[in-house]
């Protein structure tokens, strides 16, 4: 099974994903959007540590796991990030992201 | 060994009295802080007469030389290990007979003052500058070493500059004492440079180590040479500048008329025979040095001698404020001390220039003091001093007029008269070493008869003129010194000098030369010919002479505008292009770097203010890059 | 109890004493009566000093106090004093008293003003007594800050300008300061063993010639920005000119002698080696100081510009001296600290006094003071010859100490800075003849002068104490160099033993 | 674990007890929270055992619980100044969750430092985090608190995104996530070195380091005052601990590497700070730029990679505790009372509230590092743990930095102290709890710096590099 995928397809696409996040953070005006890929960020991280643990340390589950935990983690920041979102539109009226820019230099 | 401990009393006694005048002197009564100075200097004239006589004549062993002795020394500072400051007191010939001339002149000036400043509203203080000043001189003439030198010689600078600004409402007197203290300064500075190389060459400060033939100056004679003259030759040159300082020397005679503003007991003090004095009686003091060390130094005195007592004579015959014509006949003869001096030789009779110096020293004293306290007495009776506004005094200052006439006879070079002999002795001592200067001093000795009996018609005779309140003699007090001095010019011509004031403490044998005297005389005569013609009575004889002169007249009369050329280099060059520059630069460029690097630091503040645009996504942005570059510098560059 | 620590236990008393009073007579009794105390103090450390020097105790350093603070880093407080730091104490006594007493119409939140003043004293005291370079740089900064609300708070003119230029330059001196010191720290045991901070300690190895030469002009130039080392002295001519009176005193009378002091005792003294090599460099630097900041004066109208850049021209001559490394001239240079704190410490007081009378400093505004307020005219001119070197005067002495002192040197090219260092008492006479005969004599220039007063009682006691202090040193210094000299050997003797020729040598 | 375990059940006793509160005995819940949380910094000084637990993945060490001390002090004084705060009436309501959110942000810091793998770290960091962002907006009527937030939560994300795809590297090049092994297996492969880029700047995004710190000023300016203070020297304090422990434990033999790259952070952080805070008004993001500042000066410490280094960054810390919260508490107590925040609004304050006013000096000297305060013995050492690994220009550089800074600290002095108004802030009086706060934070200040057994404390439980 190992045989047929090599783990650099893996890591290439986790690192597009990577960048994809990275992009979006970026360049998306909508804070969801900015969020979402937020989680793209994070998924490509699961999926490093996904595939370095079945590719290269078999033996124990430490990728596994802490893809688990990074995908708890992601909820509840994503719930904490969406509660602020919320009251950002009840402030401003909008989620578009240059319009939060009241405090500045 | 002779005790002369007591003479630690002579420049005490006037220390404490100017001390107690100065503390205690807003307290007390104005004419007993006077007393007490003069009964102070009553003591001190005492004490010096005592030494003077005990040290010459009592205790003198008949058939040796003079030695020099110190009486007392003290430490007072030491520097390095071989030199150090001393304080004390030295006897030898010339510092017993400048004890002699200081005290007598002071303690006549004393006397003279209670009249001549009764009245005044700083009496006290007048007497307790005068009670530092004597203090300071009589410390100068007898220091032991030549750092004591300097000390006082600052301090007589100091008194100096205290009592020409004694009026101090008036802004003339004010500028004279602040230009007097700082020509003298600049001098100093020399006499400190060369006293600096002096003591870095020889590891001492002591006069006795220092001019003794076999002392460690005497080694220098080589040494290593700086525009062909060796180092020392230059040491001594920068001493002497001092000394022309002081002296009132061309080119830095320019305070001495001036100094002029201050009351004129104090010029005759101070400005005539004795401060201005101190630099002849340094070159004197360290005449052994120049003499066998550093000959060129000497000629330098020489000439610088020579040509001052021409210069000044010249300008004398053209001023008309009579106690700056007493100014600059101070700077003419004085020019003759340091002349006499630069031609002199070292030992027996070619030290005649050495003894001639100190002798035209001592008679020079008495009567330019004179002078000056007949000015003076001139000047309380008719209130100005301009000799225009004067003429025909002779009927209302009989006692004035007499000794006037004494002193100008005197200066003049009138046998037998002391001028006489003192003068007569320099011009042979020219003659035999230096031809050239022999004939300025030739020509400077009728100029000298000249102006001074210009001088002396102008005032006592000439026109009448109509005085405001009738012009009357001094009281007794004023008139005693005239006197006492007028006593001494005429006699003091007769001391044996060179038995007692020698180059090498030796006596030696001098006579009248008549080859140089009777032409002296002559030329003395003559100018007094010339001026009874032009000035007995009123004439036109002046006005076409100066005319005759064209424009060395006016240049005279300008006295060859030194002072505008001072005043060129001061405010022109030193204020204005230094002195300003500076204070422009320190304020714009030094400072102004400093406000220019919180400027840029401010400025940039603001230039980077963008980076915090409050925009998440320009915060990613900045983030996400800042790591690359990272990445990029620690993998690809490190 | 040491009587070193005493130094800086009193004032930190006489502080809290003063949080406690209620108005300003009672603060400034306070102060008064804790700074008398000091001064009495400081006698007693001279005596104390004198007569154990007496009785043989050569030790380098007297009454030393030595306690463990941080065992780690090995800094300790340390306390000891020589020769020279007994006459800086003294003079430092001195100086605050006269302060005292010249700002005692202080009516301006009085305690906080006097706080500040002692706050300073403190530091001041502490960094003279101090052994361990920590806890010198510790004091040292201790003395600067509290400048600047003296001069923000109390000052006149740009103040809030001043105030922080001063600091600001100063900090940056002790940060060239703090570099030197911690290289100095961590290069005190070459051979290997406990690094420490303690002066004698250090001065016992050589520190590497290649850190040397690193360290020293950070350390020298640190403790010269305080001794107001050309280029870095303008913060100088502002901040006195801005200063109420008794901080100008204090500031040009102690605190810019910390600099001098710390430039000898740390620059010097631990990296002599370093010192000969780049001395010239720095030399050059000083001989500008002192000829160019009197030629500043010269053209200055306000009567504090005119002291400040005489205060340049003077310190100048400190560093100078220092740089000349030889006995006589480390000794004038000991000696010029002195006068010129006592000196200047007493222009500034006068010019405070008559600052409170004309409110104007402009030397053309005012004229012929001297027939209104004779007694500060005739303590002005006592000044002012003080100043430009009249001997029986305390200025006179440090001069010719080092400029003899300099002129020793082998080199040809010290000697001609010499002698262009002593082109500036001329110009020194210059302006302060210039000044004393625009301000004190003369006409009466504004007849609102007429009816000014003379000095009070308080004034007379300030003045007076600096200007005995003064004379005592000019017709006496014998003692005061004496005591300096025998504190010198030993630094002398590090100097030597780095290969540095002496012509003089005691 | 003890620190751990009863900060927990201080929440889980506040969640409980609020639960119980009428809301108009809600004001009840402040004592209770403060004097348990007092006894819990109390004990939390008493000897702990020392040991590992969960298989490595947490440690408990002396050095730990000292720094888990340092942060409690800092965090009861916030929790005093915060009372007057707090007791308003737009809080009423909510006065439980401020005090329940903090405390599990502290319990995050507390796994964080003590973490013994990346897992638990990671766990900790985002348990700090996120309530942290709640925080932050706290105050959810104002835009500004709004803005805060969302600034907080997504720069945060993004940060954390990065870190932890480092992390995933990490994992990926050694084959563990537990420190111990990790530190064995590290070198300085190309990819290594990009995965320890990849984590630092994650970290370097807590301490707020130049170039990842633009969040800082917005987040600290709209966020409540305290809570601010809170980010200001706890969150930064508790990442400058864990940095210093995984830099000197794990990645010592990438020394080279990150010697060099501090070098250059706290160079840009050090300028950057100060150059923004030099025009700031309002104190508050004044504040946030010193304090960007002054996490340069951490670096300072770090960058020696030795036992001193690590002392002094703790010790740093501490002081820097007192003095900022120092300044904090004298902002939060004006802001409280008056509503004032403008560096403009304190004109003339030594005039009216004198204590105040010197505390604010104080603090302000503290965080300029000027004797004989706290702060100056805390950057000397800093600058002597640089200085002992060579790094003398850093030192050159930083206290030229200290001196720039000390421009905008005398500002505030002279605000204070020099400068006149018709309309100073008018006298008031705080209450008792927030000049505990302020008294307490006004000693330390004062004492820190001489009582030199809490450095020694500090020195005898760090540790070096090897």
């Amino acid at each position: 099974m190992t045989g047929t995928i090599p783990l650099q397809y893996f890591l290439i696409i986790s690192t597009l994903m990577f960048f994809t996040g990275i992009y979006g953070f970026l360049t998306r005006k909508n804070l969801i959007t900015m969020l979402m890929s937020i989680e793209l960020i994070l998924n490509s991280v699961n999926i490093n540590f996904v595939a370095f643990n079945r590719y290269l340390y078999p033996e124990n589950l430490h990728g596994h796991f802490f893809s688990l935990i990074v995908i708890a983690v992601a909820a509840a920041e994503a719930a904490v990030a969406i509660a602020i979102i919320i009251n950002i539109y009840r402030n401003f009226r909008s989620i578009d992201v240059d319009k939060v820019d009241e405090m500045k230099f | 060994m002779i005790d002369y401990t007591y003479t630690l009393l002579i420049p005490l006694i006037p220390l404490a009295v100017f001390l107690f005048t100065g503390l205690a002197g807003s307290k007390l009564k104005p004419q007993v802080s006077g007393l007490i100075g003069t009964t102070g200097l009553f003591a001190v004239t005492i004490l010096s007469y005592l030494t003077a006589i005990r040290y010459f004549w009592t205790d003198h062993v008949a058939g040796t030389g003079y030695a020099s002795m110190k009486a007392f020394e003290i430490q007072w500072l030491h520097l390095t290990e071989k030199l150090t400051i001393n304080l004390g007191i030295l006897l030898d010939p010339i510092a017993v007979m400048m004890l002699v001339v200081v005290s007598t002149v002071s303690f006549m000036v004393h006397i003279y003052s209670l009249g001549y400043m009764k009245g005044e509203k700083g009496f006290a203080r007048f007497y307790t500058f005068l009670s530092l000043f004597t203090f300071s001189m009589l410390g100068l003439v007898l220091a032991t070493n030549i750092f004591q030198m300097y000390i006082f010689w600052e301090l007589v600078g100091v008194s100096s500059f205290l009592l020409i600004g004694f009026y101090y409402e008036k802004p003339s007197a004010v500028s004279a004492s602040k230009k007097a203290f700082i020509v003298t300064r600049f001098a100093d500075l020399g006499f400190l440079i060369g006293i600096l190389m002096l003591s870095f060459m020889t590891e001492t400060f002591d006069f006795r180590t220092l001019v003794s033939p076999t002392g460690p100056a005497m080694a220098q004679a080589g040494g290593a040479t700086f525009l062909g003259l060796s180092a020392i030759t230059w040491a001594l040159i920068f001493v002497f500048m001092g000394g022309a300082g002081k002296s009132a020397m061309f080119p830095l005679h320019i305070w001495l008329p001036d100094a002029m503003e201050g009351p004129t007991p104090v010029s005759a003090l101070i400005h005539a025979a004795t401060m201005v004095v101190a630099g002849v009686y340094l070159v004197a003091r360290l005449f052994p040095v120049y003499s066998l060390v550093a000959p060129d130094a000497l000629h330098v005195v020489a000439w610088v001698g020579g040509i001052s007592s021409l210069f000044a004579a010249i300008i004398a015959c053209t001023q008309t404020d009579i106690k700056r014509v007493l100014a600059y006949s101070t700077m003419s003869q004085i020019g003759y001390m340091m002349l006499a001096l630069g031609v002199s030789g070292y030992g027996g009779h070619d030290g005649l220039g050495f003894m001639a110096g100190n002798f035209h020293l001592f008679t020079h004293a008495m009567f330019k003091a004179l002078l000056f306290l007949g000015a003076g007495a001139i000047i309380h009776a008719v209130h100005s001093n301009d000799m225009r506004d004067m003429g025909g005094l002779r009927k209302y200052l009989p006692i004035t007029h007499i000794t006037f006439l004494i002193a100008c006879l005197t200066i003049a070079g009138i046998p037998p008269l002391s001028g006489f002999f003192s003068k007569d002795e320099i011009l042979v001592a020219a003659f035999h070493h230096n031809m050239p200067l022999f004939i300025i001093e030739f020509a400077v000795a009728g100029l000298t008869a000249f102006y001074m009996f210009r001088l002396y018609y102008s005032i006592f005779w000439g026109k009448e003129t109509h005085y405001h309140h009738t012009p009357h003699e001094a009281p007794a007090t004023m008139t005693i010194p005239l006197l006492v001095l007028a006593f001494g010019s005429v006699f003091s011509g007769f001391l044996p000098f060179h038995n007692l004031v020698t180059s090498d403490g030796q006596p030696f044998e001098t006579h009248i030369d008549y080859m140089v005297a009777v032409p002296s005389v002559l030329i003395g005569i003559l100018g007094i010919v010339v001026a009874t013609i032009m000035y007995r009575k009123v004439s036109g004889a002046p006005l076409k002479v100066s005319t005759g002169f064209g424009n060395f007249y006016t240049w005279a009369y300008h006295k060859f505008y030194m002072d505008e050329v001072y005043l060129f280099v001061t405010k022109k060059i030193l204020f204005n292009l230094v002195s300003r520059p500076v204070a422009w630069f320190d304020r714009h460029i030094v400072d102004g770097f400093m406000n220019l690097i919180a400027r840029v630091i401010e400025r940039s503040a603001y230039l980077i203010k963008g980076f915090q645009s409050g925009r998440i996504q320009q915060y990613g942005y900045v983030f996400v890059s800042g790591t690359i570059v990272l990445v990029i510098i620690f993998i690809y560059i490190w | 109890m040491n009587i070193l620590s005493l130094f800086v236990l009193i004032p930190v008393l006489t502080c809290v004493g003063i949080v406690f009073t209620k108005n300003m007579k009672q603060t400034r009794l306070v102060s008064a009566v804790g700074m008398s105390i000091q001064l009495i103090l400081s006698g007693i450390l001279v005596y104390l000093y004198l007569t154990e020097r007496q009785a043989g105790n050569m030790a380098e350093m007297l009454f030393t106090y030595d306690a463990l603070w941080f065992p780690t880093l090995n800094i300790h407080y340390t306390v000891g004093v020589d020769g020279i730091s007994v006459a800086m104490i003294a003079l430092t006594g001195i100086v605050v008293f006269a302060g005292i007493f010249a700002s005692w119409k202080m009516e301006f939140l009085s305690r906080e003003f006097f706080i500040s003043l002692i706050l300073l004293a403190t530091g001041v005291f502490g960094f003279f007594i101090s052994l361990d370079l920590f806890t010198m740089f510790l004091f040292y900064e201790i003395a600067v800050i509290p400048m600047y609300l003296l001069i923000g708070i109390w000052g006149s003119g740009p103040k809030e300008y001043s105030a922080m230029k001063l600091t600001l330059m100063l900090m940056g001196g002790s940060a060239l300061l703090m570099v030197g010191l911690l290289g100095i720290y961590f290069y005190s045991a070459p051979a290997g063993g406990q690094l420490t901070w303690n002066l004698l300690e250090i001065s016992k190895i050589n520190i590497p010639i290649e850190m040397q030469r690193f360290l020293f002009p950070f350390t020298f130039i640190g403790f010269g920005i305080l001794g107001a080392l050309f280029p870095f002295h303008t913060w100088s001519p502002d901040g006195h000119a801005s200063a109420p009176t008794a901080v100008s005193m204090l500031h040009a009378g102690v605190l810019m002698k910390l600099g001098g002091y710390g430039a000898f005792r740390v620059a010097i003294f631990l990296m002599p080696e370093a010192a000969q090599e780049q001395a010239w460099i720095f030399l050059i630097l000083t001989s500008i100081s002192v000829v160019y900041g009197a030629f500043g004066a010269i053209w200055q109208k306000d009567l504090k510009y005119i002291n400040a850049y005489s205060s340049v021209s003077h310190c100048g001559l400190v560093l100078f001296a220092v740089l000349m490394m030889n006995q006589t001239a480390f000794n004038g240079a000991i000696i010029q600290m002195i006068s010129h704190g006592l000196m200047t410490a007493l222009f500034f007081a006068l010019i405070g006094m008559i600052y409170g009378r004309t409110h104007t400093r402009m030397i053309n505004e005012m004229g012929g003071l001297m027939k209104v307020m004779p007694f500060l005219g005739v303590v002005y001119v006592i000044a002012g010859l003080a100043s430009l070197g009249l001997p029986g005067l305390s200025g006179f002495v440090a001069e010719m100490t080092i400029f003899f002192g300099a002129y020793q040197h082998t080199d040809t090219f010290h000697r001609i800075l010499t002698i262009m260092a002593t082109t500036s008492i001329v110009v020194t006479a210059v302006y302060i003849l210039r000044v004393v005969g625009i301000l004190l004599l003369g006409p009466i220039k504004n007849d609102h002068f007429l009816h000014l007063d003379d000095a009070k009682w308080y004034e007379r006691l300030s003045t007076i104490t600096l200007v005995l202090a003064i004379a005592a040193i000019g017709i006496a210094p014998l003692w005061l160099s004496d005591m300096i000299n025998v504190s010198l050997a030993p630094i002398v003797n590090k100097i030597t033993m780095a290969g540095f020729e002496f012509t003089s040598l005691f | 674990m003890r620190h751990e375990l009863s900060l927990v059940a201080i929440a889980l006793i506040l969640l409980v007890t609020d639960l119980m509160l009428k809301p108009s005995q809600k004001p009840r819940i402040i004592p209770v929270a403060v004097v348990l949380f007092s006894i819990h910094t109390i004990l939390g000084f008493l000897p702990a055992c020392e040991g590992i637990l969960f298989g490595g993945m947490f440690r408990a060490t002396a050095l730990i619980g000292m720094m888990k001390n340092v942060l409690n002090v800092g965090v009861l004084i916030i929790l005093l100044q915060s009372y007057t705060w707090i007791m308003k009436e737009e809080n009423r309501d909510k006065m439980s969750e401020y005090f329940i959110l903090m405390f599990s942000t502290l319990t995050g810091m507390y796994f964080m430092i003590s973490s013994g793998d990346f897992l638990m770290f990671y766990l900790g960091l985002e348990t700090a985090t996120i309530p942290m962002a709640a925080l932050a907006a706290y105050t959810h009527h104002q835009t500004k608190s709004a803005e805060a937030g969302v600034k907080l939560i997504l720069s945060s994300a993004l940060s954390s995104g990065i870190l932890l795809f480092g992390l995933s590297l990490i994992y990926g090049s050694t084959g563990s996530i537990y420190f111990s092994d990790v530190a064995q297996l590290y070198s300085n492969a190309p990819m290594q070195v990009l995965a320890f880029l990849f984590f630092f700047s994650g970290m370097a995004f807590k301490i707020s380091l130049v170039p990842f710190h633009l969040w800082t000023a917005d987040v600290y300016e709209g966020s409540p005052i305290n809570v601010t203070s809170y980010f200001s020297v706890i969150s930064k304090g508790a990442a400058s601990f864990i940095l210093v422990l995984i830099l000197y434990k794990v990645f010592f033999q990438l020394v080279y590497v990150w010697q060099d790259l501090l070098y250059i952070i706290s160079v840009l952080t050090m300028v950057v700070g100060n150059l923004f805070a030099l025009r700031q008004k309002n104190m508050k993001r004044f504040l946030a730029f010193s304090s960007i500042a002054q996490a340069g000066f951490i670096l300072l410490g770090m960058i020696a990679g030795s036992q001193m280094g690590m002392t002094s960054v703790i010790y740093f810390v501490l002081v820097y505790i007192f003095s900022n919260l120092g300044a904090f508490g004298v902002v939060s107590a004006i802001e409280a009372s008056t509503g004032k925040i403008n560096m403009g609004d304190y004109d003339g304050l030594y005039h009216t509230n004198p204590k105040l006013s010197l505390l604010m000096m104080l603090s302000m000297f503290s965080l300029a590092g000027i004797p004989p305060v706290a702060g100056f013995f805390g950057k000397f050492f800093l600058f002597t743990s640089a200085a002992s690994a060579g790094y003398y220009w850093l030192v050159f550089i930083a206290v030229l930095n200290a001196t720039i800074s000390l421009y905008y600290y005398l500002m505030v002095v002279k605000a204070m102290f020099i400068n006149k108004t018709d309309t100073p802030i008018a006298k008031f009086r705080s209450d008792n709890m927030t000049r505990a706060g302020l008294i307490l934070s006004g000693l330390g200040i004062l004492v820190v710096g001489f009582w030199a057994q809490v450095y020694e404390f500090i020195f005898n439980l760090s540790v070096g590099l090897f």
